[in-house]
C-alpha cells in the first residue's frame, strides 16, 4: 500500500525537484537520505478517521520527499507502548478526547509535554519549559498562572516538539418532537457533561423516560474504581463543583468555596440535598468520604488525590480540605471529580471498599439527580429522577441502551426507540440524519478533544529544529479536518494548548501557515538537499 | 466401552489444559496490559502497582501461571479487571443468551439442511432439482456469516420493517427469567437465529446430500422398496445411514460455530458470550477473555466426545474396543 | 549431475500431470466450470488491479463545490458511487480482490504445505510420532477460529501478513486429519510393502508411491483453504482487526458499518459482498466438482 | 399368543399361491454407449404353487428378468410386455397399488444376503417393517410373527435384536428368506439364493426353501445357473440366453431330452454326481462369451458359440416352436438327436475344426 504513496510523491516532486535541480546548478554533494519514517496511527477498531487522516497527512509531508511506512496499531497497544510506553519510533497521529479533566490545560501543558514526564511520547525535555509548568501547577491566583502558561506555550511554539493537528467537533442528535431545550455541553463531549444537555432536556410528550443509544463502558456503580464512564457516575453521585464553558468551576454541591490559605480550602455545603433513600447529605458525609479516599488511596483515583492530606469538619454544612502543596488546578481537576457518600451505609462496611459491588449490596446511591433502578450488563442501564435534587429534569428517568455499533443506533434513533445519540454514531452520518429527517435535530459540539502528531525528538531528523519547522508548515490541517474527519474537526490553533479552553489559550502566538514550497525553502536554507528522483537527504556533515 | 470414554475423557483434560496454557500465555505476552485503559486518564505508577499486585500481574509469567491453573483447578477463573466480578459471574448471563441463539440455531440448521439434503439427495440424478439444491446451498455457504447478518439486517428489519434489528428485548421488557418467555423477546430472536440457521444449513444440506447419493445405490434400499414400503420410507433408510458423516461433522463444527455467532451477535447487538469475548480481548480483561476460551474449548471437546458417542450409537458396526 | 536434473524434471513433470487431468476432468461438470472461470475472473480482475481501477481507492473525491463528495450514489463517472469518505467504490472493489486473493492463495499453499507436512509424517510413520502429531492436531482443533484469531492478531499486529500468518495457524489442523486417513490407507498399499522390502529409502518412497496418489485430497483441500482464508480474512477485517491501510472486502464492510452506512448507502455495501460470496462460493464448486468427479460411489453414472 | 397375533397368521395362512404369466416382457437400459436391450421378448407362465426356474449364465438378464417383476430396475431401464399375477399387471400398475403388491402377493429372495439388510437397523425391526407395511397390526404382533418365520428357518429368536453385521453369511442369508414369507405372499423369488455361500451351506438352504415351499404350497421362481439345484427343485425350467428363452418346458424334458445346443453344452459344463463305478463324464466348457447386448450380432444369439451353425442360423432369429413337451428355439430342432450324440464328445465344442 505503502508504494502508492511513494509514487503520489516521487511524481510531484520529480517535477519540483528539476525545477530546484536547474536553479541550484552547482553540484552540491548530498548527505546521507533520509530513512523511512514510521508513522503510527489507530488501527480500525478505533474506526476509519484516523487511517484517512494519517494517510492525508502522509501525503502532504511526503511533498517534502520524505517516505512513510503505515503502521496501524490497536487501541490498547498504542496507549501502552507509544503514549506511556516511551516506544514511539518515528512519528505517531492520534487524538485524545474532550474529557472535562482536559479543560484546565495542565495535561497539555505538563503530562505530554514537560520533562521525566511518563505520557511525554514523544520525549520532549526543556529545562526552562519544565520549570515554568512546575511553577504554573502552584499558582492559585488564576492571573498569575494565565501569565506562566502563556509563556510556556510562546517557548513551546518556538521549540514546537509537537503539534496538534485538529480539534473534534462531537455532536449530539436527538428527537425534537420528543424532547426540547436540548443544550449544547461544549466544549466538553455529551457523555463527560452533566447539566448540558441531560438536566436541561424537557419532555415534550407523555414519553417521560430519555433512551440514550450509547455504549457499554461502566465497569461498575462503585465510584472509587470506575474509571472509564465517570461523566456516568456523576449521573449518581453528584461532586462538589462543575465545569463550566469558560473553563472555571461552577458551585453545585458546593454552595461557595474559599482559599483560607495556600493549602485550604473551605467549602460550604448546600443545606437542602438528600440522598436517594432520603438521609440528609452533611459535612459528615463528605469529611467521611474524601478521608476515607485519602486513607484507602483507590489506585483509578491516584492521578486527582495525590495532593489532598484530608478534610476536617466545621460545621454541619461546612469543611474544610487540608492540601500538602498549593495546587491550582484543584478547583477544576478536584472539586469536579470528587463524590460524596452515604456515611451511613459505607461507615461500618469492613471489606475491601474499592471493589465493593455496590450494585449486589443494593447501595447504589449517591445524591446525585438520578437513581440506579436497574443495570444489564451489555445491554442497558436505567436510572430514575430523585425528584428532590436541587437541579433534578424535568423528566422521569434515563435508560442507557449498551447498542455499540453505528447501524444499530442508526436505526433505534430513526424508528423512536431511541431518543438521543451521541457517538459511536459518527458525526458525519448524524448531521445527514439530522438533515433528512425533521424529527431529528443536529447539535455540532466543537471540543477540545485534539488530534496531534507526535515526533521522536530523541533523534534525526526530529532533533534539528528546523526539519520540525518545516515538517509543521507542510502539516494539511484543513485536509484532514475535511478528508479525515469529514468536516467535523477544526484546524488546531498554535502552541499545545486547545483554543477552546478559554482563557488558557494564548491566542498571540504567531500562527505557521500551511505551505508547501516554505516547508522546502526551510529544509534548503537549513542544508537539505533532494536526489534525483525526489528524496530528502541530511545537510552535508 | 467404558474404558474408551475414560481414555477419550483424559485425552479431553488434556486438551483443554493445553489449550488454556497457550491462550494464557498469548494473554500474557500482549504488549498492551490491562491497566492501560487508566494510564490514559494519569494514574500514577504506584497506583498502577497496587492494581497489577491486586490482579496478581505482578510476579514472573510463571508464578503468575502456577496461580491462575491452581485458582482453575478449584473452579476459580478469577476476578474480571474491568467489571471486578468473578469472570464466571460476568460470564454466565452472556452464556445463557449466546445458547439462545447457539442451540437452536445448530439443531434447526442441522434439521433443515439435512430434510433439504434428503430430498436433493434423493432426487434424480443430474435433474433439475438436484442442481439448483447444490447450487442454492453452495451460494449460501459462501456467503460470510456477516454478510447473511447484514442482508437479513437489510432486507427484514429496514427495508420491511417486520423485526427488530438489535438488542435482545424492548428496553421497558420484563426481567429475570421472565424475560426470555415473552413474545417480545422472541420477537428479537428471529433474525439473529435465522442467520445461525442459515449459517449451518448449507454444510448439512450438502453433507447429507453425498451421504443420501451414495447410500441410493446400495443394495439394502433396493430390499427395502422390494417391501412395498412408501418411498418415503425409502428414503428414510438412505437418511438414516447417511446420518453417520452428518454426525461426525456436526458436533466437531463448534469451533466454526462459535466463530459465526461471533459475528451474529456484533452485527444484532446480542449480548452473548462471543461479543463479551471480543470487549474483553480488547480491554485486556484476561480473566473474562480466558475463561470464555476455557468454556468455548469444553464445549468442542465434548462436542467430539458426543460426537463419537452418537456415532457408535447410530452405527452399530462401529464397536468400541 | 545431468542424471538427477533428467530425473528431477521427470518428477516435476509427472507430479503436474495429475493437475493437467485434474483440469480436464473438472471442465466437464458444470459447476466446476462456472466455479473456475468465476474464479479466473478474480485472477485476471487482481492482476490488471491498478490499471483497470478508475480512481486511486483512497484519493478523496472532491464534487465542482469543492466539497467531499461522501456517500454520492451510482453516476456515471462513478459507476458504484462513492463512501462515507468520499472514496470511489469500484476502484476499492476491483483493488479488494487483489488482497482477497493474495490472503487466499497464499495462506492456502500455506495450509496445504503444512496439512500435507503433518498428515504424511504422521500416517506414514506412525507410532509415537502419530500420536504427538495427532494430539497436537486435536488440540489446534479445539481452538475456537474467530476469538483466537481476535487474540493473535490483537498480539502481532493488524497487517495482512499476519493474518495470514494467524489463518495458517488455524487451518492446518483439519487438512493434517484428512490427508493422514488417505495417507493411511496408502501406507497399507502392497506395492509400498514391496518398495519398502526392497529397500527403497522412506523419502523415495513417500515422494513416489505416497504423495502422487494423495495430491487429489491435498488438491481438494487447498481448494477449500482458499476459500476458508478469504472468508476468515473477511470477517477479521469486518471486525476491525484488518489492516486499515488496505482495501479489503472485510474492510470495506467495517467501514461502511462503523459509519453506520449499511442501510443507506446499499451501492457501497451490496458490492463487496456480492464479491466474497461470488468468489468464495466458486471455490466451493470447484471442491465440490472435483470430490464428485473423483469419489466413485458419487459420481452420477446416469 | 394374543388373538390379534392368531387373526393375523389366519389371514396370512389363507392366502392362495399367486399364478404368474409374463407376456413378451422387453428391458432395455439407457447407456453411455447408446441402448442395450438387456431382455427382449421374454414370456413364461408359473402355474400357481409349482416351481419354476430360470437357468443361463450370469449375464444372461435372468436377474434383471426378476428384478423387472417387482419393478426394482433403476431408472434407466425402460420395461414393456405385461407381468400378470392372477390377471392384473404389475407394469400397469400406479405407486400406490405397486407398493400393496410387493412383498405381500409377490416377495424377493435376494442374492447377496451379505450387504441387503439394512446396516443400521435390527434384523427384527426389518422383518417387523415388512409386516407393517401391509398389515396394521401393533409391533409386538409383528414382532411375534417375526420371531415365528426365525423359527421356520431355524434361527434363534432372540438373535432378532442383533444387527445385520452379527450374523454369519448362511444366517443372514436365512434371515432374508425368513423375511420374504413375512407376508406369506403367493410368489416367491428366488435370486440365486445360495450362490453366495459354500457348498454344504448351500445345500441346507435350498433343501430349508423347499421343505418351507411344500408346506407354505407357495408359487416360486428359481434363478440360478446350477442345473443339479434346478432338477432338484422345480417342476418347469427355462433356459435363458442373451436376454431369450432359447428352451423350456418340464424339467426333466429338458435336462435330458435337450433340442437347443445351448442345454446340451450348458449340461455338459456341469459336474454331474454319478452312481458308484460308473465312468465320470468329461467336463466339456463352451468357449467364447455372452454376445455384447448394445451391438447384438443377427439371427440367432448363440450362433457364433453354437458348433451346429449354419448359415441360417446367422441370418434369421429362430422363434420358439414345440419340439416334445418343450418349446425350442432353434432352426433344426429336428436334428435333436444328432446334436445331443455330438454335444457329448469334447471335439464337437472345439471351436477350430467345426467352421461350418
Amino acid at each position: 500500500m505503502n508504494y502508492l504513496v511513494k509514487s503520489v510523491a516521487t511524481a510531484t516532486v520529480g517535477a519540483g525537484s528539476l525545477f530546484f535541480a536547474s536553479a541550484a546548478l552547482s553540484q552540491e554533494k548530498l548527505g546521507e537520505i533520509v530513512p523511512k519514517l514510521s508513522l503510527a496511527y489507530y488501527a480500525a477498531d478505533m474506526g476509519p478517521v484516523y487511517e484517512q487522516s494519517a494517510r492525508v497527512l502522509s501525503q502532504e509531508w511526503a511533498k517534502l520527499g520524505l517516505e512513510f511506512q503505515m503502521r496501524p496499531i490497536q487501541f490498547s497497544t498504542f496507549v501502552s507502548d507509544i503514549i506511556v510506553g516511551g516506544k514511539l519510533e518515528d512519528m505517531a497521529v492520534f487524538s485524545v478526547g474532550a474529557d472535562p479533566d482536559r479543560i484546565d490545560p495542565v495535561f497539555y501543558l505538563n503530562n505530554i509535554s514537560a520533562c521525566g514526564q511518563r505520557a511525554n511520547g514523544s520525549s520532549w525535555c526543556n529545562e526552562e519549559y519544565t520549570r515554568l509548568a512546575e511553577k504554573q501547577l502552584t499558582q492559585v491566583n488564576s492571573d498569575e498562572r494565565r501569565e506562566t502558561i502563556h509563556q510556556m506555550q510562546e517557548l513551546f511554539q518556538s521549540q514546537i516538539p509537537w503539534w496538534p493537528v485538529t480539534n473534534t467537533v462531537y455532536g449530539i442528535l436527538y428527537n425534537s418532537d420528543k424532547w426540547e431545550n436540548v443544550t449544547n455541553p461544549s466544549p466538553v463531549a455529551a457523555h463527560e457533561n452533566l447539566v448540558d444537555p441531560w438536566l436541561a432536556a424537557r419532555p415534550l410528550t407523555d414519553d417521560r423516560i430519555m433512551d440514550w443509544a450509547y455504549l457499554e463502558d461502566v465497569s461498575t456503580y462503585n465510584p472509587m474504581s470506575e474509571e472509564g464512564a465517570t461523566g456516568w457516575m456523576r449521573f449518581v453521585y453528584d461532586t462538589f463543583a462543575k465545569i463550566g464553558a469558560d473553563g472555571k468551576s461552577r458551585p453545585w454541591a458546593a454552595e461557595s468555596w474559599e482559599f483560607t490559605d495556600d493549602t485550604t480550602v473551605r467549602v460550604t455545603l448546600r443545606d437542602d440535598m438528600t440522598f436517594h433513600d432520603g438521609e440528609a447529605v452533611t459535612a459528615d458525609d463528605a469529611v467521611f468520604t474524601i478521608n476515607k479516599i485519602v486513607e484507602i488511596q483507590p489506585p483509578t483515583m491516584s492521578s486527582r488525590i495525590g495532593n489532598i492530606a484530608g478534610a476536617t469538619k466545621i460545621d454541619d454544612h461546612t469543611f474544610e480540605f487540608n492540601l500538602k502543596t498549593p495546587d491550582a488546578t484543584f478547583e477544576t481537576i478536584a472539586m469536579t471529580y470528587l463524590f460524596i457518600l452515604p456515611e451511613h451505609l459505607w461507615a461500618d462496611y469492613e471489606g475491601d471498599m474499592v471493589n465493593r459491588d455496590v450494585v449486589a449490596d443494593g447501595v447504589a446511591i449517591g445524591s446525585g439527580p438520578f437513581m440506579f433502578k436497574e443495570w444489564r450488563v451489555n445491554e442497558l442501564h436505567d436510572l430514575r429522577t430523585h425528584k428532590a435534587h436541587f437541579a433534578a429534569p424535568a423528566y422521569d428517568g434515563i435508560r442507557r441502551l449498551a447498542l455499540g455499533q453505528a447501524d444499530a443506533i442508526r436505526s433505534t434513533m430513526l424508528d423512536g426507540t431511541a431518543d438521543i445519540a451521541t457517538t459511536v454514531l459518527p458525526v458525519a452520518a448524524m448531521s445527514d440524519l439530522g438533515m433528512q429527517e425533521d424529527f431529528l435535530e443536529f447539535i455540532e459540539i466543537p471540543s477540545h478533544g485534539t488530534m496531534m502528531t507526535w515526533l521522536n525528538n530523541t533523534k534525526p531528523p526530529f532533533s534539528d529544529l528546523e526539519f520540525r519547522r518545516a515538517l509543521k508548515t507542510a502539516t494539511a490541517r484543513q485536509r484532514a479536518a475535511i478528508e479525515g474527519w469529514l468536516g467535523f474537526a477544526v484546524p488546531a490553533g498554535e502552541g499545545n494548548v486547545p483554543r477552546q479552553t478559554g482563557q488558557w489559550y494564548n491566542s498571540d502566538l504567531e500562527p505557521v501557515a500551511f505551505d508547501i514550497d516554505a516547508a522546502r525553502k526551510i529544509l534548503e536554507d537549513a542544508g537539505y538537499g533532494w536526489d534525483d528522483d525526489g528524496r530528502l537527504h541530511y545537510p552535508v556533515k | 466401552m467404558r474404558a474408551y470414554i475414560t481414555r477419550r475423557l483424559l485425552q479431553a483434560i488434556l486438551v483443554v489444559f493445553v489449550v488454556t496454557t497457550i491462550m494464557f500465555f498469548m494473554f500474557r505476552i500482549m504488549p498492551a496490559d490491562p491497566t492501560t485503559m487508566f494510564l490514559e486518564g494519569g494514574m500514577t505508577e504506584e497506583a498502577r502497582q497496587v492494581l497489577l499486585e491486586e490482579w496478581g500481574l505482578n510476579g514472573t509469567i510463571w508464578e503468575q501461571y502456577v496461580l491462575y491453573m491452581g485458582n482453575l483447578l478449584t473452579g476459580d477463573f478469577g476476578n474480571s479487571f474491568f467489571y471486578r466480578k468473578p469472570a464466571w459471574e460476568v460470564l454466565f448471563p452472556f452464556i445463557i443468551n449466546t445458547l439462545w441463539i447457539a442451540v437452536p440455531g445448530l439443531l434447526l440448521g442441522a434439521f433443515i439442511g439435512s430434510a433439504l439434503g434428503m430430498i436433493v439427495g434423493w432426487a434424480p440424478r443430474g435433474g433439475k432439482v438436484e442442481r439448483s439444491g447444490i447450487l442454492l446451498a453452495t451460494i449460501i455457504r459462501g456467503a460470510p456469516s456477516f454478510v447473511v447478518g447484514i442482508g437479513l439486517l437489510a432486507v427484514f428489519s429496514s427495508y420491511l420493517n417486520w423485526v427488530p434489528g438489535y438488542g435482545m428485548g424492548d428496553p421497558q421488557g420484563q426481567t429475570g427469567l421472565m424475560r426470555y418467555l415473552n413474545w417480545d423477546f422472541a420477537h428479537h430472536l428471529i433474525l439473529p437465529l435465522c442467520a445461525v440457521i442459515i449459517f449451518f444449513i448449507p454444510e448439512n444440506l450438502l453433507l447429507m446430500r453425498s451421504g443420501v447419493v451414495e447410500a441410493r445405490t446400495e443394495d439394502y434400499i433396493e430390499l427395502v422398496r422390494a417391501k412395498g414400503v412408501s418411498e418415503k420410507r425409502v428414503a428414510w433408510h438412505a437418511g438414516r445411514n447417511s446420518m453417520l458423516p452428518l454426525i461426525t461433522w456436526l458436533f466437531p463444527a463448534l469451533a466454526e460455530t462459535i466463530a459465526g455467532i461471533v459475528v451474529v451477535e456484533i452485527v444484532f447487538s446480542w449480548p452473548g458470550v462471543g461479543r463479551e469475548l471480543v470487549l474483553a480481548v480488547v480491554r485486556q480483561d484476561y480473566p473474562v477473555a480466558q475463561a470464555a476460551f476455557f468454556l468455548l474449548a469444553i464445549m468442542i471437546v465434548l462436542a467430539n466426545l458426543a460426537a463419537d458417542l452418537t456415532y457408535s450409537k447410530l452405527d452399530p458396526r462401529v464397536a468400541y474396543k | 549431475m545431468s542424471q538427477t536434473i533428467h530425473r528431477s524434471v521427470a518428477w516435476v513433470f509427472r507430479a503436474l500431470l495429475p493437475i493437467v487431468t485434474t483440469f480436464r476432468m473438472l471442465i466437464q461438470d458444470r459447476f466446476a466450470l462456472w466455479g473456475l472461470s468465476i474464479f479466473g475472473v478474480f485472477i485476471i480482475v487482481a492482476i490488471i488491479a491498478p490499471w483497470i481501477a478508475p480512481y486511486d481507492p483512497f484519493a478523496p473525491m472532491m464534487t465542482e463545490t469543492g466539497r467531499l463528495m461522501r456517500l454520492a450514489p451510482p453516476s456515471s463517472d462513478h459507476w458504484l458511487g462513492t463512501t462515507a469518505f468520499g472514496n470511489d467504490v469500484l476502484s476499492q472493489l476491483i483493488m479488494g480482490s487483489r488482497v482477497a486473493l493474495r490472503v487466499g492463495l497464499v495462506a492456502a499453499l500455506a495450509v496445504g504445505f503444512i496439512s500435507t507436512l503433518v498428515g504424511v509424517i504422521s500416517g506414514y510413520f506412525g507410532g509415537i510420532i502419530d500420536d504427538i502429531l495427532m494430539r497436537m492436531t486435536d488440540v489446534a482443533l479445539s481452538i475456537p477460529t474467530l476469538p483466537f484469531a481476535i487474540v493473535a492478531v490483537g498480539l502481532l499486529g493488524p497487517s495482512v501478513d499476519n493474518i495470514i500468518l494467524v489463518i495458517t495457524l488455524l487451518f492446518w489442523r483439519n487438512g493434517a486429519r484428512i490427508i493422514r486417513s488417505v495417507v493411511l490407507t496408502e501406507r497399507e498399499r502392497v506395492f509400498v510393502k514391496w518398495a519398502r522390502a526392497a529397500g527403497a529409502s522412506h523419502l523415495h518412497i513417500i515422494l513416489k508411491h505416497i504423495l502422487p496418489n494423495i495430491l487429489r485430497v491435498v488438491f481438494l483441500w487447498v481448494t477449500m483453504s482458499v476459500a476458508f482464508a478469504v472468508l476468515t480474512e473477511a470477517s477479521l477485517s469486518f471486525l476491525g482487526l484488518g489492516d486499515p491501510s488496505i482495501t479489503s472486502w472485510g474492510q470495506m464492510l467495517n467501514t461502511a458499518f462503523a459509519s453506520g452506512a449499511l442501510r443507506s448507502a446499499w451501492w457501497w455495501v451490496a458490492p463487496p459482498s456480492l464479491m466474497l460470496i461470488a468468489l468464495i462460493s466458486s471455490l466451493y464448486l470447484i471442491g465440490r466438482a472435483y470430490e464428485e468427479q473423483t469419489n466413485p460411489r458419487l459420481k452420477d453414472h446416469s | 399368543m394374543s388373538i390379534e397375533f392368531e387373526t393375523l397368521r389366519g389371514t396370512l395362512e389363507k392366502k392362495p399361491p399367486v399364478r404368474l404369466q409374463v407376456q413378451d416382457l422387453c428391458v432395455t437400459y439407457k447407456s453411455a454407449r447408446g441402448p442395450m436391450k438387456a431382455i427382449s421378448g421374454v414370456s413364461f407362465d408359473v402355474e400357481p404353487g409349482s416351481n419354476f426356474g430360470l437357468v443361463g449364465e450370469s449375464g444372461c438378464g435372468k436377474s434383471t428378468v426378476v428384478k423387472s417383476l417387482m419393478r426394482l430396475l433403476p431408472a434407466s431401464a425402460t420395461t414393456s410386455g405385461k407381468v400378470l399375477l392372477d390377471g392384473n399387471d404389475v407394469l400397469a400398475m400406479n405407486r400406490q397399488q405397486l407398493s400393496r403388491v410387493r412383498w405381500a402377493q409377490i416377495a424377493l429372495i435376494t442374492q447377496s444376503a451379505m450387504n441387503s439388510l439394512d446396516p443400521v437397523f435390527t434384523v427384527g425391526d426389518q422383518i417387523v417393517e415388512s409386516i407393517r407395511a401391509h398389515a396394521d397390526v401393533k409391533h409386538a404382533v409383528a414382532w411375534a410373527r417375526a420371531e415365528e418365520l426365525f423359527a421356520m428357518v431355524g434361527l434363534p429368536p432372540e438373535r432378532l435384536k442383533e444387527f445385520p453385521h452379527q450374523f454369519s453369511g448362511g444366517m443372514r442369508q436365512r434371515a432374508v428368506i425368513a423375511m420374504a414369507f413375512s407376508l406369506n405372499a403367493g410368489l416367491l423369488l428366488a435370486d440365486e439364493p445360495t450362490t453366495a455361500l459354500d457348498p454344504i451351506m448351500q445345500d441346507q438352504i435350498m433343501s430349508r426353501i423347499r421343505d418351507i415351499q411344500k408346506r407354505l404350497h407357495r408359487s416360486m421362481v428359481l434363478v440360478t445357473h446350477d442345473i443339479a439345484v434346478v432338477s432338484e427343485t422345480c417342476e418347469r425350467v427355462a433356459i435363458m440366453y442373451a436376454g431369450r428363452i432359447v428352451e423350456t418346458g418340464p424339467t426333466h424334458d429338458v435336462l435330458n431330452k435337450a433340442y437347443h445346443p445351448y442345454t446340451m453344452g450348458l449340461q455338459n459344463a456341469f459336474p454331474k454326481v454319478v452312481a458308484k463305478g460308473e465312468k465320470k463324464p468329461p467336463l466339456i466348457s463352451i468357449s467364447g462369451g455372452v454376445p455384447d447386448l448394445a451391438n447384438p450380432p443377427a439371427g440367432c444369439q448363440f450362433a457364433p458359440r453354437c458348433p451346429f451353425a449354419t448359415a441360417q442360423c446367422r441370418a434369421e432369429e429362430p422363434m420358439l416352436r414345440t419340439a416334445g413337451n418343450s418349446l425350442v428355439a432353434c432352426h433344426h430342432m429336428e436334428r435333436a438327436t444328432e446334436f445331443r450324440r455330438a454335444a457329448l464328445k469334447a471335439e464337437t465344442w472345439r471351436v477350430e475344426e467345426t467352421l461350418q
